[in-house]
Order: structure tokens, then C-alpha cells, then sequence
């Protein structure tokens, strides 16, 4: 979580206006959508492919996330392509692993464009977006404090862990629940300071989105 | 002008936290708030900021008393710019810039006022190149100058900060020492509480310092470190120690050593 | 024993998270036709409604709400991100829906479950954006709506708390992931056996983890209740 | 006697963090890390704690390499007492009392044993009588020395301490400064990152300093601040300072200006 969020903000589209992005990413969901066959899904990850490289991110990372889905796929098209014909006789026709490789393409096409758009998109773009297309303000500032929290969390969920070890904790169950309490209570014992923090500020309303560069404006 | 009048005040618990504390800052002022901890550092901040109602006592602000309704605190946080002692308490927002804008959304600004302020205040703080960045990729300093700039994007009057040099560098802590000065330029009152006296030294017009819940002196610079009878509850700055003996003022490490080259060749 | 029973859970709950990660029951981007996609989002899109509503005028009374409930959606993501390198060498993914819910109600957990499936999404690549909708509705809706039935039930029947954590988080569990399974049948419908043949398929292929992965989430649930009880 | 020998790290992002690091430590010397935010302190720490492996190069402890298996890592930080920023995230035990067992524990010890020694950790730092107390009521002067009496507990060679006197006030400085000498004296090594070279003079041996990932300098007190070279780098204690113009070598400030007094009167 950590990587995709430092590679989001560090290659060459990070700063790029995000409607930009997002228009390129709804053509590609897109092509899926309407045409669902092997050339459309294979030719979006090979645009995705080529966008990532652009970017400059980093490929081995983009295949080692895209390798994440393949499992669910695996097990996902299993039922497409074969059914029971009564009982423990499998059946298949033409059409049925037909549908099952369409999906599957379908599927990895969707993932190489969405991957691509998580690595070169920082999520204050993201909240921008939502945003832009009126999502409803409540949620956008509930999703800003949870991606500010998930930081903290997880900066402190490591200290814990590395504090254990250092004093020769073992690593297992028994640290791993000591670790998620400890990471509980500790932020819970500073909520009053956030809450007054909060106040101080004039409340938890109204976050600001930033300005984006565009594109093509970068270019003349 | 800030004024507290016979102000005292409790912890939750009950325990008595201060203890008919009565002092008046004048605008323009740069006060250093001194105590040990567990002095009532941090609940006259919370006073201040009208987080807690005092037991007894009136505090003021240009002669305007603090009411406790929510639209009255409300304003009289506007006229404030704090700044908590650890910056992750307050950053909020995805990114830095975001986050300085913040306040002046809230105020009712629009974007575009409110953007062109952050970048005022992120230029004026060091941090206008982190402006992008989320808050979890910053370093302590980073973070501490992002906070300052949140709280200097409003334009307050007075800034209030709590311990701002603690886990700072050499580096940065002349960086904050700079702001500091900046703000006095632009007749800001500042307000810093802290345990570095020589850091303190360099800045502070006057020095209010608790003891116990209690208010031990106020007082102005000059004549401040004179009386000898502070001694035992806190440290005196070098650089005072030294222009006391060579019968000069400086304020700063380099001053005083050249002030002291000085003396000694010339003897 | 009360106490290892709840570690051999635990070892089992992260044993079985390492090899099952990927699947955990998020419908991938792209996996599902264009208008099921369409449909599910317009399915969950009343209940996201409604729960930020119910949220605001917690909120509005509550201002201290808004930063806990951030606080909340972040540390339900954080856990399931919680490296156990001796156990597992991979991360967990503990789904916490139940728990959310006897603390907050349906309503804050479908837009906190809906936020955590986001950033499943956009941070750990789990999910995806046009299946959201439909994930949501299995874990953010389904999930909580069923756990809340289950816990009002058990507890006007008098059941002990940590019992009917259990049982909450059990049917939680298992109604989501037969929600994601029905989710998967109506999208592809098997030519033999139609839209109930494939949900058996579906069920059936999932049912190998997910049950059990259900079983410890139920102990696991029981425990913190257990805990927040003792606190 | 630890030693890194030309030693490589890189941030998880793949940034060089430090950059061919070679030196050693005798047993029981005390250590001043000194060195900006981001010169590397933290990874150099890290090193030492076995939590990542260099690029290149060999870290080992009385000529005994570090291995990254668990076993060998697990006996390795036995060794080692390590005492981080944050003692709130140190502190995860539900009384002070426990968590200074927890290591002792963890090393395989009845509970009898790890509280007789616990007791006498807690007494060596001065908060026996804080023991019963969850960690979160106590006063950050207390958290750190309640922090450093679990990694006192298990009795280790050698300390490792993150910047401890961030935060402090001069009275809890002061009495860290006493711990570290009463350290010193049992013959264990104690390594200190810190900003405050004032604190650190009063105690270091002999000094490291990081910048921009390498290793600067490393060498002993008593020559160390003769060469002016390192001025730009990092401030010169005021009372090594002070021990220059007056020839003698005061460490703390009470004896500098002591010894000032002594010579300006002289003269």
C-alpha cells in the first residue's frame, strides 16, 4: 500500500491533471465494456503497458500487481467454463470456454488500466475527482481522514512491531494482536488532541483540493 | 492585548492545574512560556484556545471577554494561530497544500483566495516545494513548518506554540527561529512555550514562567535574568551567562563568543 | 483452552488468508459484464445514500463523529494489512464488517465498508473501480445488513455477547461471500444448470476457504468483543 | 567491539541512504551520532537493530558477523538495548511494571525472576515507584525513563538511544545525562543519536557524524573539535567553546562558566 502510494506520487504523470488521466482510464474501462473480447482486453493492457513505461514506473512493479488478480481469475472463470452435468460429469462446449477466455482477457485488460492509473494518480487527485463529479461531500471527507489515518496507522503499526522485536519479542499471533491493541489504544489516547486540533482549525469541513497541471498546457 | 485576570483552572480529575495566574501580553510581543512539565504549560495553551473553561478568573482578548458559546470560540479562535507540539496532530488533508487551504475554506473563502493565500503562507514557511506531498512523507522539520503554515495562512494575530523546537534539528530550529522573527516584523504577538532556553533566548521579549501551577514571574528580557533567585527553577541561557560577564547583550551563540574573543584579547 | 482455541483460530484465519489473498471475495475490474457492473452500482448507490445520511445527523449532533469514523474505516485497513511474517510471510485480510457494525450500525458501516473497499482498491490493487458497486453490496450492505439481523435477534433471545459475536460475524461472513456468489451466477449463468447451477459452482469453489475463513472470523470477533467487554 | 565495514544501505524506495560506512566501537565508550534529519541516523540504527540488511558490507559485534536468519537475529538484539524516539510506542504493556518484564519474559524467564530484575531496572532509572501506573499517565520525562528501564532490565552490552533528550526538560535531561554515566560506569557502550551537542558533551567519548549519508567524521572527544573544518556542518558545544579561550576543558555549563569567572578575573 505503502508502494503504490510513493510510486503514484513520483512518476512523470503524478502532477498531470487528473481528469486527463481519468478520461484515458473510462476509454479503456470502456473498450472493455462494449467489446468484450480477447484483442479489446489484450490491446488495453498492452496501451496500459505502454503508458506505464511513459510514466516511468517502475514495470516490474506493474506486472507484480498485475499478477496479484490472476488467481482470482483462475478461480473466477473455473465455473464459467465448465459446469456439472450431473453428477461429477463436467461439461464444457465451445461457447461456455469461449466465454471464460473472454471474461478472463476482459478482466486482465480491466486490471492493466486500472493499475495504471493507481501507480501515476496520488490520491488527493483522486479525491479531486470524486469531487468533480459531485460525489457527495461527506463521503470524499470521510475517505480524505481514512487515507490520512491509514499513513499514521501503519507508520505506527511498524514502530510497534519493530519495538517488539528489538526487546525479543517473537514474532507470531501473540505480537501480531499486541501490535493491532497497542496501534488501537495509542491513537485512541491522542483522539482528544486531534479532536481540539480539529477545533482550533475551525472544524473538519470544507477539504480544499489542489490545483493540476495539464497535460498538454505542460507540453507548449 | 491578551489578558488574564485571577485565572485558575483544573485538570479533568480535579487536581488544581493553575492557580490565580494574572498577567497581560501587549500586541507585538514575542513571550516564551517557561516551566517544567507538569507546570501548567499546557493548560494555559488550552485556556487560551478556550479548550477549557477556567474554574475562576476572566480571560481577554483587547478587552473583549471569552465566552464559551460555540460562535463566540469560534471567533476568538480566528484571532489565534496555534500550532500543537506534534504536527502530525493537526495535518489533516492529503497533501500539504491542501491542508494549508483548509482553514481558509473553512473561513468561507473561495478556492481561488484561499489558494493564492497557502501559497503565501507555504513561501513564507520554506515549504512552498512540499506542497504536493502527503503529510506521512515529510520529515519532523517538514512537518512542523507545514503545521506553521496552516496555522500562518489564516493571518492570525497572535501565534501560540507549543514546545515548536522539540526533536528539530540545528538547522531547522535557526529556520524556526527566523520565522519567528518574521512574524514579529510583521507585528505578529507570538507565544512559544519550550524547554531550550537558548533557543528561546534568541527570540523572546518577555518570559512567563510557571512553577507548580503557579505563576512565578513575568517579566521583560532586559531585567529578566537579574534577579539571581530564578536559579534553582531554571537554567539561564549561555549567552546571557556570557554577556553578563562581559557587560554586552548578545542574544545569539555566535554574538556572544565573538563578544567574549573580544573582552579576553582585549584584557 | 478457551484461550488456545482462540490461537489455533488465529493461526488458521492467517494460515488460510495467505493462500486465498487475491480471492478474498473482491470481484476483480473487469471481471463482470458492463451491465451488471451498471446494475449493482445503481443497487448499492440507495444504501450509500441512506447511510450518509444517517451519518450527517450523527454528525451534525456529534461533530467528534467525523474523526473517529475515519479513524475507524482506517484502522479496519490497516489491519488487514497487518503483516504476520512468521505465520503467513504475506498479509491477512481480516474483513471486520460484523464488529463495524454492532459498534456503528448499518448505516456507517455500508459508507466505511464502501470507503475500505476503495482504498482496497487504489492502494493495495484489490477490487476495482467499476466492480465496486457490486462489491460493495456483498460487503458493505449484504454483510452488515445480515450481521445486524443476527445480532438484534440473538440479543433479544438473551444470548451471551461473545456467543452472538460469533455468530454475527460467521453470518456476516457468509452472507457476503454467498452474495458474491450469487453476484458471479446471475453475471454468468452456466448453460446445464442456469443461474442456480452456477452459484453452486461459484459457492462451491469459494466455499473451500470461506467457510472456514468465516469460523475464524467468528472466534476472532468473539475474542475483541470479549476484550472491548473486559475495557 | 562493533564494527561496520564498509557498510551500504538504501530506503525502502531504493534512494541510497548511506553510503560505504566503516568504523568501530570499543566496549564501553560512549557514543554521540550527530547528523541533520536525513543524514541517515535512523537507517544507521536501523542497521544496528537488524531490521534491514545493507546493500554491501559487514556489520558485526565483538567480530562476530550479523546474519539475517531469525535465530541469529534474535540472539543478536539480546545484546543490544534499544531505546526508540517515541517511548509511546514502547510502552505496550497495561502498567509500567509489565513492560519492563515483557523482555525478560520473552527471554524465557519465570515470572519471579523477571520481577526481582525488573525492580532493579526500575530503581536504576528512578521510576520504581511509577511501576503499578498504566504508561499513558505519565509525564514524557517518565515514559523515557520507564523506556529505558525495559531495555535495562535485560541487562545488554550496549545501549542504542534515539534521540532521548527530545522533549525533555533541563531536569529530566539532567538526570538522563546521570543514567548514561551510571551506563558508563557498569562498562556498557551506550550510542546516542541526538541534535543537542550541549547534552551530548557532557557525556560522549567520542563522536560520529553523518551527512548526506556518510560518515564524516569519527573520532574522540578530546581532538575532535580542534579541527574547524566541521564548523559548517554542525554547532560547537558552548562549553567546549568556552574550554578553548579559557584552556581548559570544562563539560558542563556550570564548570565552564565557572571557569570563565575563574580566568576573566585572573586577567
Amino acid at each position: 500500500m505503502n508502494q503504490i502510494d510513493t510510486v503514484s506520487r513520483q512518476t512523470r504523470f503524478s502532477l498531470v491533471h487528473p481528469m486527463e488521466k481519468a478520461v484515458l482510464l473510462l476509454i479503456c474501462l470502456l473498450i472493455i465494456g462494449c467489446w468484450r473480447t480477447p484483442i479489446a482486453g489484450l490491446s488495453v493492457a498492452c496501451a496500459a503497458l505502454f503508458y506505464v513505461v511513459v510514466a516511468q514506473a517502475s514495470i516490474g512493479f506493474y506486472l507484480k500487481l498485475l499478477a496479484a488478480p490472476l488467481l482470482f481469475i483462475t478461480m473466477g472463470i473455473l465455473p464459467i467454463a465448465f459446469s456439472f452435468d450431473g453428477w461429477l460429469k463436467i461439461a464444457f462446449s465451445e461457447k461456455s470456454l469461449n466465454d471464460a477466455v473472454l471474461t478472463a482477457s476482459s478482466a486482465f485488460g480491466g486490471a492493466s488500466a486500472l493499475y495504471a492509473f493507481i501507480l501515476t494518480t496520488p490520491f488527493s487527485q483522486t479525491a479531486w475527482l470524486m469531487k468533480k463529479i459531485r460525489i457527495s461531500s461527506l463521503f470524499i471527507d470521510i475517505a480524505v481522514l481514512v487515507y490520512r489515518f491509514i499513513f499514521q496507522l501503519a507508520e505506527r503499526k511498524t514502530v510497534i512491531w519493530q519495538a517488539q522485536l528489538l526487546r525479543g519479542g517473537r514474532p507470531g499471533i501473540q505480537m501480531a494482536a499486541r501490535t493491532a491493541a497497542h496501534t488501537f489504544t495509542s491513537t485512541m489516547l491522542e483522539m482528544e488532541t486531534r479532536q481540539q486540533a480539529a477545533e482550533l482549525r475551525g472544524g473538519l469541513d470544507y477539504f480544499a483540493v489542489a490545483d493540476w497541471h495539464s497535460f498538454w498546457r505542460n507540453k507548449k | 492585548m491578551i489578558q488574564f485576570q485571577n485565572v485558575s483552572a483544573s485538570y479533568p480529575d480535579g487536581t488544581v492545574a493553575l492557580k490565580n495566574i494574572s498577567f497581560s501580553i501587549k500586541p507585538g510581543v514575542n513571550v516564551a512560556v517557561l516551566g517544567e512539565s507538569g507546570s501548567g504549560k499546557s493548560t494555559l495553551f488550552q485556556l487560551l484556545a478556550g479548550l477549557i473553561k477556567p474554574v475562576e478568573g476572566v480571560i481577554s482578548l483587547n478587552n473583549e471577554r471569552l465566552h464559551y458559546k460555540k460562535k463566540d470560540l469560534h471567533y476568538w479562535r480566528t484571532q489565534f494561530g496555534f500550532v500543537l507540539q506534534n504536527p502530525d496532530m493537526q495535518l489533516f488533508a492529503p497533501s500539504v497544500e491542501e491542508d494549508v487551504m483548509y482553514g481558509l475554506l473553512q473561513q468561507g473563502q473561495t478556492p481561488e483566495e484561499a489558494r493564492v493565500k497557502a501559497r503565501e503562507a507555504l513561501n513564507a514557511c520554506g515549504v512552498d516545494h512540499l506542497r504536493h506531498k502527503p503529510p506521512h512523507t515529510l520529515s519532523a522539520g517538514e512537518k512542523k513548518r507545514a503545521a506553521i503554515a496552516g496555522a500562518a495562512a489564516m493571518n492570525p494575530d497572535i501565534f501560540v506554540m507549543d514546545e515548536p523546537e522539540a526533536g528539530l534539528d540545528p538547522v531547522n530550529t535557526s529556520r524556526l527561529t527566523a520565522l519567528i522573527h518574521n512574524f514579529h516584523q510583521q507585528n505578529k504577538t507570538v507565544i512559544c512555550a519550550t524547554h531550550n532556553i537558548d533557543f528561546a533566548y534568541e527570540w523572546a521579549d518577555e518570559w512567563l514562567i510557571l512553577n507548580e501551577g503557579k505563576l512565578l514571574v513575568y517579566g521583560n528580557s532586559k531585567h529578566f535574568f537579574e534577579k539571581d533567585s530564578l536559579r534553582s527553577i531554571i537554567e539561564y541561557p549561555w549567552a546571557y551567562e556570557i554577556g553578563r560577564m562581559t557587560k554586552t547583550f548578545p542574544l545569539t551563540k555566535k554574538d556572544a563568543l565573538q563578544q567574549l574573543r573580544k573582552t579576553m584579547t582585549k584584557k | 483452552m478457551k484461550k488456545t482455541a482462540v490461537v489455533l483460530a488465529l493461526a488458521a484465519f492467517f494460515w488460510l488468508n495467505t493462500y486465498t489473498e487475491p480471492a478474498a471475495m473482491h470481484i476483480m475490474e473487469g471481471f463482470l459484464p458492463v451491465w451488471w457492473s451498471v446494475f449493482w452500482w445503481i443497487a448499492v448507490i440507495p444504501f450509500i445514500i441512506w447511510g450518509l445520511k444517517t451519518l450527517k445527523t450523527a454528525i451534525d449532533e456529534n461533530p467528534e463523529a467525523k474523526l473517529m469514523i475515519g479513524f475507524a474505516g482506517a484502522f479496519a485497513f490497516v489491519l488487514s494489512a497487518l503483516k504476520i511474517p512468521s505465520v503467513t510471510g504475506s498479509s491477512s485480510h481480516p474483513v471486520g464488517t460484523a464488529l463495524g457494525t454492532m459498534l456503528f450500525g448499518p448505516a456507517a458501516m455500508t459508507v466505511l465498508g464502501t470507503v475500505v473497499l476503495l482504498f482496497q482498491a487504489l492502494l493495495l490493487a484489490h477490487g476495482g473501480i467499476t466492480t465496486l458497486g457490486a462489491n460493495a453490496f456483498s460487503m458493505a450492505v449484504a454483510g452488515p445488513f445480515a450481521a445486524y439481523a443476527v445480532y438484534k435477534g440473538l440479543k433479544k433471545a438473551g444470548v451471551k455477547p461473545s456467543t452472538n459475536a460469533f455468530f454475527t460475524a460467521f453470518s456476516a461472513n457468509i452472507v457476503t461471500y454467498t452474495v458474491t456468489s450469487l453476484q458471479l451466477a446471475l453475471a454468468f449463468p452456466s448453460e446445464a444448470g442456469g443461474v442456480y447451477g452456477s452459484f453452486l459452482e461459484f459457492a462451491g469453489i469459494f466455499a473451500v476457504t470461506q467457510i472456514s475463513l468465516a469460523v475464524c472470523e467468528g472466534l476472532l470477533t468473539a475474542a475483541a468483543v470479549n476484550w472491548l467487554e473486559k475495557h
